[in-house]
């Protein structure tokens, strides 16, 4: 076991009637992939959140005129700017993944108005609709429609 | 220093019969103190791994006369049939209360609740949750329980002895596992329901907490023993582990084959055509016997086995009724039934006997009650059918709350004083025990004597000679259990002593049951005599009762409560 | 019986708060059986080589669930864990989380009193008694097959706690009520006899709040009977807001 | 604070779910032109040209996406860095850590309809 769980992790409310151990944190903790990929998960918060202030930078400029908005789209080719992008993108696609992959599914409402549908179902459709909103998106920015 | 505390009632086991005592007792009366103790938390206790089913009438082509002689017969008219008649009229109330309470029984496409054929049963009247009945049934009877504020539960707690004085029982005596501290639990009168003790034999579907503790308890109290010859085999446990393969699984049309790909039941002059896996626990077990014995048996290393066979009834339908029972094949016996065989032997099951009750659930010693497996009513007379048993836990953990509270309330609270000396005189015997280095005997290596002794003598198939031997041999292990060597000497969760208190327990019963079984010189339900291979109605109507003396048991009989049901041969 | 002469190293922490200050471990060298489970092998070291290791077991079918511990570091019901699933050496130690009472005996009076907080009975606004329009005949509610499939699922939990074991925020939010307790208010709230979603649906939002989980998903990956518990879990997450955003838009009576 | 963040709870869970499924679906379109093909001259940057892009994010389903991809992301982070924080012992100072994002996240997200109201 690594490391001391929260000494009054599942803990009685009252001291129990004999002395015990601490509970403690099991090993897999960090050391297994599966916590691993968790803990990963929980990390794209960082990105996620520094993204968010990136977009309001950009739309703080737009607002401001021509030469602010300029300025700001030519930062973006600054190195550091590409390589965050990049880990971004690499975020998006592992979050959008497990979310939709695998968190949906699960939190469908089983007694809810709408049908129950199979996982694979839920799953195929909330990817197909992130597909098709980033195919969508990406055209319109590009420039590809609504031109 | 032995903790004292007061209840009105004091309920031993947290299973199905001891919860439902429980929830009757404070339904009846929110200001009544309910203590609950168990030597494990409620929802670990034996009854979570009962498969098949519970038994009521629910459906309109059936009976209470039916359900009741499909009962007396499946006895081998040794039930009592004031009892069996109370119990088929209030079983279909039960089990409907357990569906209020949020049991998720198995339903019909019409949201009724759906039943099921079991062995023995004349027709579909088996209440079922999927193959997981016990389980489910315990847990909604434990959650239920919570909503009481009025039942203290203790649990992990070991009774080890009921506190008799003035003549009637005024509590107990319990030993806290976590702290090794003895407790005076004191009531104004006491359930037992503290299950079977299936653990006295070497292959059984009973979970090692199955030690007959509340038989031991009661008869060393000075209560007679009733019936205790009769133990049920199952046919279909895993060999090796015993683990059960639920009757459910013939219920739902399983077939049995022998090594000839035989469904050799067909043979066997009960049932007929499809039905021939219907038959009773008793028969079904000596049928597979025969198998063997004839050498149309499979071979392992645990032994011979036959298999069971539900590949006809194809994924879906295993998956919708019998999930359970896929998963222990797979689990424990590597093979998948959906497209394999399971191996199966019979295995001890039931404890038809037990502490001798009445159709109150009371017995001779005023304020004992006892209910469920542990008491003996005598609704299973010489073989109980299966699905009965679950329902009796109910039908008769009601009763015995109402007994309970009827005489709690003509009760004064018993002399604390010596009823604590009571106590402080089993905690220095308990604390003597502990890690009490001086003994010869070691626990593990008397039960293993004990459970080759009785499975030898007290088998499927027993013989005047091999019973004697059994006789002998646990009235041996029964003297040599005081002298055990124990090594540790801890006070905080004990599990070594507990052993030994349990083996203290189940050497006493192995006793009154080999010298009960070679005393009825018939063959009788379960209880089948090589030499003497039929029913004796003229010698051997009887119960038989053992009190517990110095020099071990003393046998005694008593009447059965015949009824409008005589006596016939009894064929399937 | 054929025997094989197969041997396997066998770490088991010890701790009796009569003797040890802290928890140690202890090896064991002993022959083990092809089709043993990890159960078996701590059971033949009790019998035959040191009885006075301690754990909890009963069933040894998986159904009752006592024999929940870890086993090389992660959460396991021993007696379903295959020993052969493991090579030469196996480390045996109390469930994660839990405090430990001996050896491999953990104190679950915490877990209890959450089990217990949920409410996990039948609520009905009216008494038996005053419900008889809604009850059959033979006395019992109506209840489509679609109807059980909704919850039965979240009804498998055999209080294992090896979720409890696996969870990593557990560990650190000790009110958390967790996934199995959370799983069992859930499955009342699902069934369709039930009428007291929006008490639990309170006791959710309230301390120990379901919103504590972060979704890793750890306790169902560790469950042994597929209860799902994460599903539960978020399902009640997104029940109880939506509970919540009722109670915004419509005046509640008795409230 | 901790109580408080209870109360406030079922809202940042809503914000935080709206975050990782529609900021996910929104952000993934946004970052590959904006952030990586058009830095890295594989689209012609015209198409943003600021008369364009004025032009698309001032009309009313631009601003509403413009928002969404501000303030979407900031509360999935938020929630997300808090859980994080809670799983590297971080229980105690649960509070503090959650108190100090959310509010992090609110101020951004204030200043996202701002920007968005002056475009
Ligand atoms: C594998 C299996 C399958 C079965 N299937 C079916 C079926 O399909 N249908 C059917 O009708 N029946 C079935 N049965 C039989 C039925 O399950 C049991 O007869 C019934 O559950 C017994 O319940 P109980 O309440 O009497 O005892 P248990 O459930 O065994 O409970 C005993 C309680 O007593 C407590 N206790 C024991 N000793 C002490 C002590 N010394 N101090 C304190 N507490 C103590 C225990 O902790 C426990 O809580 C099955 C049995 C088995 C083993
Ligand atoms: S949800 Fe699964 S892992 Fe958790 S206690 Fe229940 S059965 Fe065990
Ligand atoms: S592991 Fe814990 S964080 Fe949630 S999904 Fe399960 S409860
Ligand atoms: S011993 Fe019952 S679950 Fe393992």
């Amino acid at each position: 076991m690594a490391g001391a769980a929260h000494p009054e992790a599942m803990a009685p409310p009252k001291k129990g009637p004999t002395r015990t151990a601490p509970p403690r944190m099991p090993e897999s903790w960090w050391g297994a992939q599966r916590i691993r990929t968790y803990l990963l998960f929980g990390a794209t918060g960082i990105v996620y959140f520094v993204a968010g202030t990136v977009v309001l930078k950009l739309a703080w400029a737009l607002g401001t005129g021509p030469e602010a908005w300029d300025r700001a789209l030519g930062n973006l080719s600054h190195p550091l700017y590409l390589i965050f992008h990049a880990l971004t993108l690499v975020s998006l696609i592992f979050v959008g993944l497990r979310a939709f992959g695998t968190m949906m599914p699960k939190m469908q409402p089983r007694n809810g108005p709408l049908p129950v549908l199979a996982a694979g179902t839920v799953k195929g459709l909330f990817l197909s609709v992130w597909v098709a909103l980033t195919v969508l998106l990406g055209l319109v920015l590009a420039g590809k429609i609504f031109p | 220093m032995v903790q004292v505390s007061r209840h009105d009632i004091v309920i031993v086991g947290g299973g199905g019969a001891g919860l439902r005592a429980a929830i009757a007792a404070a339904e009846a009366n929110p200001d009544l103190s309910v203590a609950l103790v168990s030597k494990v938390y409620p929802m670990r206790s034996h009854t979570v791994s009962a498969e098949g089913g519970a038994a009521a009438i629910a459906r309109d082509d059936d009976s209470l006369e039916l359900h009741g002689f499909d009962t007396v017969k499946g006895s081998d008219f040794l039930g009592d049939q004031d009892v069996i008649e109370y119990f088929v009229e209030h079983a279909p109330r039960e089990l409907a209360l357990l569906e209020n309470w949020g049991c998720p029984w198995s339903r019909n496409d019409d949201g009724t609740v759906a039943t099921r054929a079991f062995g023995g049963m004349s027709t579909k009247r088996t209440w079922y949750a999927t193959d997981k009945v016990g389980f489910h049934m315990l847990h909604s009877l434990f959650q239920q329980s919570m909503r009481y504020d009025n039942i203290v539960r203790y649990d992990e707690y070991f009774v080890s002895k009921l506190l008799v004085e003035d003549g009637a029982c005024q509590g107990v005596a319990a030993l806290e596992i976590r702290t090794g501290e003895f407790h005076a639990i004191l009531g104004r009168s006491v359930i037992l329901a503290t299950g079977g003790a299936g653990k006295i034999f070497p292959f059984t579907t009973n979970g090692t907490i199955k030690t007959g503790d509340g038989m031991a308890l009661a008869y060393r109290a000075g209560v007679a023993l009733k019936d205790m010859e009769f133990v049920q085999y199952h046919p279909t446990g895993l060999p090796g582990t015993g683990i059960l393969i639920t009757e459910a699984a013939r219920g739902e049309g399983g077939f049995l084959r022998n090594n000839k790909d035989e469904r050799f039941l067909v043979e066997y002059d009960y049932g007929v055509g499809d039905k021939a896996e219907l038959g009773p626990r008793d028969m079904v077990s000596r049928a597979i016997i025969k198998e063997f014995e004839a050498g149309r048996g499979f071979e392992n290393r645990y032994g011979s086995y036959c298999v069971v066979d539900l590949r006809h009834l194809g994924e879906e339908h295993i998956n919708a009724k019998l999930p359970f029972v896929r998963e222990l094949a797979k689990t424990y016996m590597g093979v998948d039934p959906v497209h394999e065989y399971i191996p199966i032997r019979p295995v001890v099951h039931y404890m038809m006997g037990g502490v001798d009750t009445d159709i109150n659930a009371a017995t001779d010693l005023p304020g004992l009650y006892a209910a469920g497996e542990v008491a003996c009513g005598s609704l299973n007379g010489a073989n109980r059918l299966g699905s009965n048993s679950l329902t009796e836990c109910l039908v008769f953990g009601a009763v015995a709350a109402r007994s309970a509270l009827d005489f709690a309330r003509g009760a004064s609270d018993g002399d604390s004083a010596r009823l604590v000396a009571q106590v402080e005189e089993e905690a220095a015997r308990v604390n003597a025990l502990r890690g009490n280095g001086k003994g010869n005997e070691h626990v593990s290596a008397l039960r293993t004597e004990m459970n080759s002794t009785m499975e030898a003598g007290c088998g499927v198939y027993r013989h005047q000679d091999t019973m004697q031997v059994a006789a002998d041999e646990t009235r041996n292990i029964r003297q040599r259990v005081a002298d055990l060597h124990l090594k540790d000497t801890s006070k905080v969760f004990n599990t070594e002593l507990i052993s030994a208190l349990e083996l203290q327990n189940m050497v006493e019963l192995a006793e009154v049951l080999a010298l009960g079984a070679v005393h009825r010189k018939e063959s009788r339900g379960a209880h089948t005599c090589r030499d003497y291979p039929t029913r004796d109605d003229q010698n051997y109507l009887y119960h038989t009762l053992a009190h517990r003396t110095e020099d071990g048991p003393r046998l005694g009989r008593k009447e059965v409560n015949l009824g409008h049901w005589e006596p016939q041969e009894r064929k399937y | 019986m054929a025997e094989s002469n197969k041997r396997m190293r066998v770490e088991i922490l010890r701790f009796d708060p009569d003797k040890d200050e802290v928890p140690r471990s202890q090896e064991y060298e002993i022959p083990v059986q092809e089709d043993w489970k990890v159960l078996d092998a701590i059971n033949y070291i009790k019998d035959e080589v040191d009885p006075t290791v301690s754990h909890r077991w009963s069933c040894r079918m998986a159904v009752c669930g006592s024999c929940g511990m870890m086993v090389n570091g992660e959460p396991k019901l021993t007696c379903k864990t295959s020993l052969s699933d493991y090579e030469g050496s196996i480390k045996i130690e109390p469930l994660a989380n839990f405090p430990i009472v001996r050896d491999l005996v953990v104190d679950m009076d915490g877990f209890m009193d959450k089990f217990r907080k949920v409410k996990p009975w039948i609520v009905r606004a009216k008494e038996r008694a005053e419900d008889m329009e809604n009850l059959s005949e033979k006395g019992t509610y109506s209840q489509s097959p679609a109807e059980l499939a909704t919850f039965k699922q979240f009804s498998m939990c055999i209080n294992c706690l090896l979720c409890y074991a696996a969870c990593p925020v557990i560990a650190n939010e000790p009110d958390f009520i967790g996934p199995a307790a959370i799983a069992l208010g859930h499955r009342y709230n699902l069934d369709s006899r039930d009428e007291g979603d929006r008490g639990r649906n309170e006791i959710f939002r309230g301390e120990g709040t379901v919103f504590s989980c972060s979704f890793a998903n750890e306790c169902s990956e560790v469950c042994p009977k597929n209860v799902d518990p994460a599903a539960a879990v978020n399902q009640a997450k997104l029940a109880a807001v939506v509970d919540w955003a009722k109670g915004l838009i419509l005046p509640r009576e008795g409230a | 604070m901790k109580h408080l963040l209870l109360k406030l709870e079922p809202i940042i869970w809503l914000l935080f779910g709206a975050g990782l499924s529609v900021g996910t679906m929104l952000l993934t379109g946004f970052v590959i032109v904006v952030g990586l093909a058009i830095p890295m001259g594989l689209v012609d940057p015209s198409a943003l040209a600021y008369p364009r892009a004025h032009a698309l994010a001032s009309s009313g389903l631009g601003r509403l996406v413009v928002l969404g991809l501000i303030a979407l992301p900031l509360w999935k982070g938020a929630h997300h860095i808090r859980s994080l924080s809670v799983d590297f012992h971080g229980g105690d100072r649960d509070g503090a850590v959650g108190g100090l994002l959310y509010l992090a996240a609110a101020i951004c997200s204030v200043m996202g309809i701002i920007a968005v109201a002056q475009l």
